[in-house]
């Protein structure tokens, strides 16, 4: 316990710190307009997005510098950065998204931007820890943020329900989430994932307590990533939350869950993969057939994408049941793509909202291509993306994890994974059907305040990574296996 | 022939795509129009490059482009061209700008979404038909679907958006367990390039499985019977331009798919499952033949006789010997000239009648002779008479089927002799007996104009030439063929050399 | 000295207790009392398991869990407040947890 | 049977009794109270595991500040969401009995397998705050940085929950 041996590299959580230290700065900005006037506040949502950049540059910049600190509790390899990047999209994005929509919402927007900070900086805490401890800390963060942003509008009842819910739920699966973390102490007797695995190959754990200490950990995280059969909260407080929340929600969370699990089911339980293999890919076989099943008969558009969201954790988990390193880069390709077209997907419903709602129903899209040809075709990138249909980025992302999991020996989760998107197809295609070649109503309109800059911008961006990520998947293995100078050089190698 | 252009492959396919980008661009729908035929006519011409500069003999892939598209799973974007693709890639190319030409004159809601469209989908086409990487063709292949699509949802007749639906999804569920099996595949043999992947041999498990998911994917867009119901749907419902390309090019993206991949790739699997998809062609060709024969709508007659002649096409396919294949890839372009043309003949009598009951016709020999014989000569064509396109290809077809199976030879036989008979009923109740509809009269139907001649002649000059020098096409289309034979047996003769040893050790034994 | 495993299964039966309590209670309030019962039943396993492996990790992860337990209750109640405030009503059956 | 075990079975069985109250008391308030109770309860067995500063903190943390927080909440929204009627859905306890049944029995059987292993009496040096603190604050630094997070966001999240927007004020 000599502390002059103590690792106190900060490098590891450079770019969390980065997300903390813009809250502060967006909570200090905020203070100045505490005199009554508001001379700062246009100004929040823009400086909380220079925040998110700086920490992205900070990011790419990390990519090849790995390093592990504060005595193994936190790494950050390609993938921790890779991790970061996917939450800095959906937290940039939905940042986007918030400008207009928030001060609608909650008139405290400085809090509403250092929080979605905060989030996101727990989310990339989660992503780099090797510790159980540091899992459980970084969980809570985003999640208490979360539960705060579902309930953010107050005089709305779905709003509050959405969060009262979700932190039940929530603190009840944390317990459960803990409770597992307690056992593998208890079998390993400690909580960092390398000791973790070395008591494991030593042949000290005692394996029935970690079994249960695993299984317990599956069902909190299942909880967290709304794995079925974890997954009844999902619909209710993806359609109760502001829009904007729901938006980053289904992208952070997955994204943060599944880097833990994976960290902590390769390099803890690298040993066992055999014994949890099987569950996890029956999990995922469950969680992708239900939720596309019950995401076919939604008429709501954000129900439909909240069990939509539980069928792509599905997806995802195909990767991860592989365990082995392309299953995972699958998993993150797929986390980015998903990040772009989702993202593209909630701003569609933002358009469709009117003044004090927040949903749509899909059918307020039906003949939309006739009035909004463009946001019609922009929609049906994300939809068809969504679906998997190529060329769009969902397309590859598809491809890739179920590759892996082909190359992994899990053939027959791969072709249910594939008739689950054929599925998938089915309601997807619905929207897009009703879009084009459903005669237009009185619902068929978008309201002109919803139409803002940073929504369109919004819409672009997610529009474009879809298509690129689609025609260039190179560029995002590239970049985060090797960071943007190899990007720049493979695209001019290319030519 | 000295004019040549660099990555020729990629500008051919992709030409169009950059139409549809400037369509998109352009303000008036008289310069979309224009500019759309223009590209579809400038990639016509270009792609004749491929058979000025064609090396004549040779047997291997020829203008082979190749990049790294995706290293982590050895995707590669590679483009390339044989005997056995050529004349799909001139007849997309060749039918398209006709294809653009009639919607010119027909198609006059929200153009510059169709033209834009038709010029995606003929990018699409092109791309399955070059792609030389398993990946790269199914990207194209199901990239094939969205245009499609669209085209029949919103430009269609008045079930559309049904058939629009059924036909995707139909497609998209047949190819889904095709990504598994390619990728089992990859796993497998290391590598998706197509032409590698015929010199690989396979585990017998892995042929099994992947070769049935391959077939499930193309035995439904080809359709094999009895995959084919979503056809019907799509041929009735879809614009006639849709038609066309839907019968002329999307379907042998099917059989194209089991030329190319699922019979050399897999080659004892399909050694073992032949007869089984032999029986479906030869069901195919008698049951679209019968049914076509009591059909009322003459599109959907004509969609039915596409199941029967796309039955034909898989009977030379199976049978895997050099003349079925030859004749089965000159007839994939005789049915996409033939079955175009019938499309647009009777496209040109939609317009002009708005129905297309054969009850409603009668005595157009009268009224309006030029279309009438044009006609006979389309019909002829799809029904094999002897000096047109379709004998040739049908015949060598029968000719290898006969050495493949003279079961199945002397079946298909008999469903020409159904092809002539419902052809001529149709003509029959089409052109001959008496005017009984005044709506026929000559006064009020007006016989084909100039520009509509211009579609439709092309089309029958070519009847002629296909019919009467087959050669010109069979010289560029064997060697290829011979060669990819030649290969599939090599592997199964390997595969067999490997059981030998075994057996004859077994034999030593006792 | 009492064994490890007497301890645990106290904690267990704590634990069940508070998760009957969860998926039985309609009362919000008494919800997050048997969510605060399971995390205590996790500080006592956590306690056990430390003198067993005479380690502090597990002192230390208790630490935590009291910290991330009082986080939740101040964000907990004050959601339940805010949702009073809204409904007035914290009955959870009009949020319908089991929904699917 | 020993002392040791005598008392722990009292104080046990005192803690479950005390949990069954708050899960089944027909009034919050009553529930409240008994989670006071188990609490306490809690806290003697920490002292009975060498964890006698965590004791402490037990006591100040839960019984001090959660208790008395939702004593406080209680008090503000009064009696109105209080279930009068039995409190229970139809499948929902049935369902939670069965897995918490197979929870239990799942979770005894593989502690009751469990190798004996000899316990030292002075381990983890009594739990007290000296070397807790030393081991949280030099190489468990790091959590105690992410607490401080988490409770800024707590902090933050009850502000913006609490707090009457600018523009319902105007």
């Amino acid at each position: 316990m000599n502390s002059a041996a103590l690792n106190l590299d900060l490098t590891a959580l450079l770019p969390a710190l980065g997300m903390v230290a813009a809250a502060a700065a967006v909570l200090l900005l905020d203070l100045v307009n505490r005199g009554g006037r508001a001379p700062t506040r246009p100004w929040l949502p823009w400086g909380a997005l220079a925040g998110v950049l700086v920490t992205a540059a900070l990011s790419i910049w990390l990519i090849g510098q790995p390093a592990a600190s504060f005595q193994g509790m936190a790494v950050h390899d390609e993938r921790a950065q890779a991790l970061n990047l996917v939450v800095l999209t959906g937290a940039a994005l939905t940042i986007l998204l918030s400008v207009r929509y928030i001060p609608n919402v909650n008139g405290q927007t400085g809090e509403y931007y250092s929080l979605i900070l905060l989030v996101s900086a727990g989310m990339m805490v989660m992503g780099a820890a090797t510790d159980l401890m540091v899992v459980f800390l970084a969980l809570e963060i985003f999640s208490l943020g979360l539960y705060i942003l579902a309930g953010l509008r107050r005089s709305d009842r779905r709003s509050s329900e959405a969060a009262m819910k979700y932190f039940l739920l929530g603190a009840f699966a944390s317990a459960f989430f803990v409770y597992g973390a307690a056992f593998v102490y208890g079998a390993t007797g400690s909580t960092r994932f390398d000791l973790i695995g070395d008591a494991l190959l030593a042949g000290r754990a005692d394996p029935l307590l970690l079994s249960a200490g695993v299984a317990l950990l599956i069902a909190g995280f299942g909880f967290k990533v709304s794995l079925v059969p974890f997954h009844m909260w999902t619909p209710d407080v993806y359609q109760g939350a502001p829009t904007p929340v729901t938006a980053f929600m289904s992208i952070g969370t997955k994204a943060a869950a599944f880097a833990a699990f994976y960290r902590f089911f390769t390099e803890a339980l690298a040993t066992e993969q055999a014994s949890w293999g099987m569950a996890l890919a029956i999990l995922a076989a469950l969680t992708m057939t239900l939720g596309n099943l019950a995401a076919l008969r939604q008429s709501s558009l954000k129900r439909l994408l909240a069990y939509s969201s539980i069928a792509h954790a599905g997806y995802i988990l195909v990767g991860l049941t592989t365990a082995a390193a392309p299953g995972i880069d699958g998993a993150l390709y797929y986390l980015i793509a998903y990040a772009f077209m989702n993202m593209g997907a909630f701003a569609v419903v933002i358009l469709l909202e009117r003044q004090g709602e927040m949903d749509a129903l899909g059918s307020r899209l039906n003949g939309i291509a006739r009035r909004q040809p463009m946001l019609a075709l922009l929609a049906t990138i994300f939809f068809f993306s969504l679906a998997g249909v190529p060329p769009f980025a969902g397309f590859f992302a598809k491809f890739y994890v179920f590759a892996a999991a082909v190359q992994g020996g899990w053939s027959w989760l791969a072709a249910i994974a594939m008739l689950n998107s054929a599925i998938g197809a089915w309601y997807y295609l619905r929207i897009v059907v009703n879009m084009y070649f459903a005669e237009p109503t009185a619902e068929t309109r978008i309201e002109a305040e919803q139409l803002s800059v940073p929504l369109t911008v919004t819409l672009s961006l997610a529009a474009v990574f879809t298509v690129a990520l689609g025609v260039l998947p190179w560029v995002w293995t590239e970049l985060v296996q090797s960071g943007l100078v190899s990007v720049v050089v493979g695209g001019l190698a290319a030519r | 022939m000295a004019l040549s252009i660099p990555y020729l492959l990629t500008v051919i396919t992709f030409l169009p795509l950059v139409g549809a980008v400037l369509v998109t661009l352009v303000p008036s729908d008289g310069t979309k129009k224009w500019l759309a035929l223009a590209t579809t006519g400038g990639t016509f011409l270009v792609s004749l490059l491929l058979w000025t500069n064609w090396q004549q003999g040779e047997a291997g892939m020829q203008f082979v482009e190749e990049a790294v598209w995706f290293a982590p799973l050895g995707v590669r974007y590679a483009l390339g061209v044989d005997g056995i693709s050529l004349f799909l890639v001139l007849l997309t190319t060749f039918l398209m700008p006709i294809a653009v030409y009639f919607s010119i004159l027909y198609v006059h809601k929200r153009v510059g979404a169709y033209m834009a469209l038709m010029l995606l989908l003929e990018t699409a086409m092109l791309g399955v038909f070059l792609s030389l990487d398993l990946v790269l063709f199914f990207v194209f292949f199901e990239a094939s679907l969205i245009p499609m699509y669209f085209l029949i949802g919103e430009w269609g007749g008045q079930n559309r958006v049904y058939a629009a639906v059924k036909f995707f999804l139909y497609t998209f569920a047949g190819s889904a367990l095709m990504v598994v099996a390619l990728l089992i595949v990859y796993f497998s043999a290391g590598t998706f390039d197509i032409v590698a992947l015929q010199n690989t041999p396979l585990p017998m498990a892995v042929q099994t499985w992947a070769f049935l998911a391959f077939s499930l994917a193309f035995a439904v867009k080809t359709p094999l019977f009895p995959f084919h119901t979503w056809l019907p749907d799509a041929h009735v419902q879809a614009p006639t331009a849709g038609s066309i390309i839907l019968a002329g090019v999307l379907l042998k993206m099917g059989t194209y798919g089991f030329l190319r991949l699922a019979m050399p790739i897999f080659p004892q699997a399909a050694e073992q499952y032949g007869p089984l998809l032999g029986t479906l062609a030869v069901i195919g060709i008698l049951y679209g033949a019968l049914v076509a024969l009591v059909q009322k709508d003459l599109k959907s007659l004509v969609a039915y006789s596409s199941v029967a002649h796309l039955g034909y096409v898989m009977l030379g396919v199976v049978s895997m010997n050099a003349q079925g294949v030859s004749g089965a890839v000159l007839q994939m372009v005789n049915h996409g000239l033939s079955t175009g043309a019938l499309f647009l003949m009777v496209g040109l009598l939609y317009e002009r009648r708005h129905t297309r009951l054969l009850s409603e016709f009668g005595g157009l020999w009268a009224s309006v002779p030029v279309y009438t014989g044009l006609f006979l000569v389309v019909a002829m064509s799809s029904a094999g008479l002897p000096g047109l396109n379709g004998f040739v290809g049908e015949f060598t077809i029968m000719l290898g089927a006969y050495s493949y199976s003279p079961v199945f030879a002397v079946l298909a036989a008999a469903g020409v002799i159904l092809a002539a008979w419902y052809m001529l009923t149709a003509f029959r109740k089409l052109a001959q007996g008496p005017i009984t509809n005044p709506a026929n009269d000559k006064a009020n139907l007006k016989d084909l104009n100039a520009g509509e001649l211009a579609m439709v002649l092309p089309l029958v000059l070519l009847f002629f030439v296909i019919g009467l020098f087959p050669n010109l096409f069979f010289d560029k289309i064997n060697p290829s063929v011979e060669a990819m034979l030649a290969t599939r047996s090599a592997l199964i003769q390997q595969a067999t050399a490997e059981q030998m040893p075994v057996l004859a050790e077994t034999v030593e034994e006792q | 000295m009492v064994p490890t495993s007497y301890y645990l299964i106290l904690s267990a039966i704590i634990f069940v207790i508070g998760a009957a309590g969860v998926l039985g209670r309609r009362n919000a309030l008494i919800i997050v009392m048997c969510v605060e019962m399971m995390l205590n039943s996790v500080n006592l396993t956590l306690i056990a398991f430390a003198r067993q492996w005479d380690n502090l990790n597990g002192q230390v992860f208790v630490f935590l869990v009291m910290a991330v337990a009082a986080a939740e209750v101040a964000v907990g109640l004050a959601i339940l407040i805010a949702h009073y405030h809204q409904s007035k009503s914290t009955n959870i059956d009009d949020v319908n947890v089991m929904k699917w | 049977m020993s002392f040791e075990m005598i008392f722990f079975i009292l104080v046990g069985a005192l803690s479950v009794g005390s949990a069954v109250g708050v899960v089944s008391s027909k009034v919050a308030v009553h529930s409240a109270l008994f989670l006071l109770v188990h609490f306490a309860t809690l806290a003697i067995l920490y002292v009975t595991l060498n964890a006698q500063f965590l004791a402490a903190v037990q006591v100040i943390v839960y019984a001090g500040g959660i208790v008395i927080l939702i004593l406080f909440v209680i008090m503000l929204i009064g009696s109105a969401p209080l279930d009068t009627r039995a409190g229970y859905r139809n499948w929902v306890p049935y369902a939670g009995l069965g897995l918490g049944g197979a929870l239990l029995a799942g979770i005894s059987w593989n502690v009751l397998r469990m190798p004996a292993v000899a316990l030292n009496p002075d381990a983890n040096q009594g739990g007290v705050p000296v070397v807790l603190g030393l081991h949280l604050y030099s190489q468990n630094i790091l959590l105690v940085e992410l607490a401080a997070v988490l409770l800024l966001v707590a902090l933050l999240g009850a502000l913006l929950l609490a707090r009457r927007p600018k523009a319902e004020e105007a």
